[in-house]
């Protein structure tokens, strides 16, 4: 087995440069699925026969939400890596998710909330998929909280490592026991729409806004991804050489 | 017995520490200088695991060991600028929690440890009403009764009056004896009269 | 020399770290009812927020209990680390060659004998207060034991991390409280059923569950948390 | 046109969910390329600085 691919991930210098060129692939097809999908969902997509056009939220709803889950899950394999491997571009990484992550988790909240509007009558519900989505954040807030709390960065990368890989194995937890508490407690659900019974000009946008958005959120990573580089890059050489390019 | 090889350590963004090597053999002391700030610190914590280094191999008994591998941990002391006790408890207590982690204590042995450095007299007594020096003492007795063969001591000579110092000399002269190693960061001389010596001195810290 | 000493085993190691913070702790009664006295102040406020009928207080007694128990138990877990960090003997746990996991693990059973249990025993007593029945006090005891049990494991992963931070204490309730979410989920639910007089056995098998998954991953996290904020 | 605003009388939230949905996209591109620039302005900084000591 042949590591030097492993070991050439590990240099920063080269990741830098392998970002740099990644993140136009990455954007551009995001922005095009983006576009199409709204397209197909606004448009296309007929009125849901019980919350009419009010379903159409579901098309940024359920992105944000897909992404909150899965940059925390991104992060914490980054950080987990970065300590395992003691490799500085995977505490970058993990430092890039964060603040991303929390923007989409705050969005998916806002959506779900304008979502219940119009459902149930009030803005907050505590559905249970809204509740994990709260305590989400504020997992987030905890990490960003922890990380601008240590000055050294070397320091703050492991602290945070530690937190996103605890978090990482609460967030199913936690997910389980608001299922459980919303059960025997009857709590209203906002979010009736299970996927696969949706009809198939309902469903492609949004598998197509889901694509768009992941492949929207490693554009962004990459862009963070080179900024934290080089806020640890220590070598003044390799430094010299990546500004001038 | 202890080598190390290409140390690199960072502290937030200052480069501490540049491409440091040494090698230490049983019976010897390595006298660690160098301005306020230049890395002594640094380089002893470094050497025990506190603090993560960037590079650098170190090699324990001809071995390549990881600075926090327990096996090496045990067979060594760190001890810091400010002696590690709690203020609540007496010396005695202090010293049998601390050392009682690494050797099987009877009292016997703690009265000792206290009879050796001459703090039989303040050992009862809670650490909280005693004077640095003091503290210092009771901190020698655990560090004497752990037997650690690596010694890594940041200014010993601390707080210490001059026979305080005598003491010190002393046990690391009978440390160096037994074949045990001592790396000491220090400002002024350890007035060592045997033993032998090597000198390291860390560039200054800018 | 000292060398011929015989070294120490775990369970030595483990019982004396154990041993001595009970001893630290006795030498300062006052801040152990600290805790105590915290949980007793929230817990009063409650009535005098809402109501004094005790018939709506029983309502929302299981929420009250556990909220002001996790809140108190919190306040505790702030110094588990940091006294032994600044005077510098966390530093020499770390190098004493025993697993500074079993170390910090006695620290954390320590803590919980020391205030969780207590808050536990207390409990009851104050549920009275809030109008719930005799019969539910040895539910609540044991549903608050298990709790602040888990507490106490999570809790020292935060405390642990927020060792070398600025604002450490404000910080660890960050941290803390989302991961305890389950804990006050399963925990207050089983209060809830103890004081109907309703089997709690559910929500109890719960709370153990997340007792056992905290006693075996949460020890290996605060030490590396330690090691982290040692350094 | 006009009915495909009115989103079936959901206008007034189905467009603040995009609308704030697509401000998070925004804002992250925005923020990213920032803290990129940054990053490389400090690094320069940094540069400067070792250059005089180098």
């Amino acid at each position: 087995m042949d590591w030097t691919w492993f070991h050439r991930l590990a240099s920063p210098p080269h990741v830098y440069r392998i970002a740099g060129t990644l993140t136009p692939w990455f954007a551009w097809p995001a922005g095009l699925l983006i576009v199409a999908a709204l397209y197909g969902g606004l448009v296309l997509a007929p009125p849901d026969y019980q919350q009419g056009d009010g379903f159409r939220i579901i098309y940024v709803h359920a992105p944000t939400a897909w992404l909150s889950v899965m940059i925390y899950t991104t992060m914490a394999v980054a950080a987990a890596i970065g300590l395992i491997w003691r490799m500085k571009v995977a505490h970058a990484a993990a430092a890039s998710c964060a603040g991303i992550g929390a923007w989409f988790t705050a969005a998916s909240l806002v959506t779900g909330m304008l979502w219940g509007k119009p459902m149930w009558g009030t803005y907050w519900v505590w559905d249970p998929r809204l509740t994990a989505q709260l305590i989400l954040l504020f997992l987030y807030l905890g990490y960003m909280g922890l990380r601008a709390g240590i000055e050294d960065t070397a320091r703050a990368d492991r602290a945070s490592a530690v937190l996103a890989i605890v978090g990482v194995v609460n967030v199913p937890i936690i997910r389980f026991s608001v299922d459980w508490w919303n059960s025997i407690h009857q709590a209203p659900s906002v979010m009736k729409m299970d996927r696969p019974s949706m009809p198939a000009d309902m469903l492609v946008p949004l598998l197509l806004m889901l694509l768009g958005f992941t492949l929207y959120f490693f554009a962004v990573l990459l862009v963070r991804l080179r900024a934290e580089i080089l806020r640890r890059e220590r070598s003044a050489s390799w430094l010299r050489e990546a500004l001038s390019a | 017995m202890l080598a190390v090889e290409n140390l690199h350590v960072f502290r937030g963004d200052r480069h501490v520490l540049r491409a440091l090597s040494f090698e230490l053999a049983a019976g010897c002391c390595l006298r660690v200088t160098g301005v306020n700030g230049a890395g002594k610190t640094t380089l002893l914590r470094a050497l025990c695991g506190l603090v993560e280094a960037e590079e650098g191999v170190l090699r324990w008994r001809g071995v390549e060991t990881s600075r926090s591998a327990p096996g090496y941990h045990a067979e060594l002391a760190y001890l810091g600028h400010d002696a590690p006790l709690k203020a609540d408890l007496s010396g005695r207590e202090n010293i049998r929690y601390a050392v009682g982690l690494r050797r099987v204590l009877d009292r016997e042995a703690v009265s000792r440890a206290l009879e050796r450095v001459g703090a039989t007299a303040f050992a009862e007594r809670p650490v909280r009403s005693l004077s640095a020096g003091q503290r210092r003492r009771i901190a020698f007795a655990a560090l004497w009764l752990c037997g650690a063969t690596l010694w890594l001591l940041d200014e010993p000579n601390t707080n210490l009056d001059t026979q305080g110092q005598e003491l010190v000399a002393g046990l690391i002269e009978e440390q160096l004896r037994a074949g045990g190693l001592v790396v000491a960061a220090v400002h002024q001389d350890l007035h060592l009269t045997a033993g032998r010596r090597m000198d390291l001195v860390i560039p200054g810290g800018r | 020399m000292n060398r011929s000493l015989p070294p120490s085993s775990w369970p030595v190691a483990g019982r004396l770290v154990l041993e001595r913070d009970l001893r630290l702790a006795f030498r300062r009664p006052g801040q152990l009812l600290q805790p105590l006295a915290f949980f007793a102040v929230i817990t009063l406020l409650f009535p005098l927020a809402l109501t004094p009928e005790l018939e709506r207080l029983r309502e929302v007694a299981p929420g009250v209990l556990w909220i002001s128990a996790l809140l108190s138990s919190l306040l505790a877990l702030d110094f588990l680390f940091r006294d032994d960090a600044q005077d510098g003997t966390l530093e020499q746990f770390a190098l004493s060659g025993q697993s500074l996991t079993l170390l910090l693990f006695a620290k954390t059973v320590a803590h919980w004998l020391l205030t969780g249990l207590p808050l536990a025993v207390m409990a009851p007593l104050l549920g009275v207060a809030l109008g719930v029945p005799l019969q539910a006090l040895p539910g609540i005891l044991a549903a608050l034991a298990l709790g602040t049990a888990t507490l106490s494991l999570v809790g020292a992963i935060g405390a642990g991390l927020t060792l070398g931070a600025r604002r450490g204490g404000v910080l660890l309730s960050l941290l803390t409280l989302p991961l305890a979410v389950p804990i006050l989920i399963f925990g207050a639910r089983a209060t809830e059923l103890a004081i109907k007089g309703a089997g709690y056995a559910g929500p109890m098998y719960l709370l153990a569950a997340l007792a056992v998954l905290g006693l075996t991953l949460a020890p290996l996290a605060a030490a590396a948390a330690v090691r982290i904020g040692l350094e | 046109m006009k009915e495909f605003f009115a989103m079936g009388g959901y206008a007034w939230f189905v467009w603040p969910s995009y609308l704030l949905t697509f401000l998070a996209v925004i804002a992250n591109i925005v923020i990213a390329r920032r803290s990129l620039a940054a990053a490389q302005a400090e690094a320069r900084r940094r540069l400067a600085i070792a250059g005089e000591e180098g």
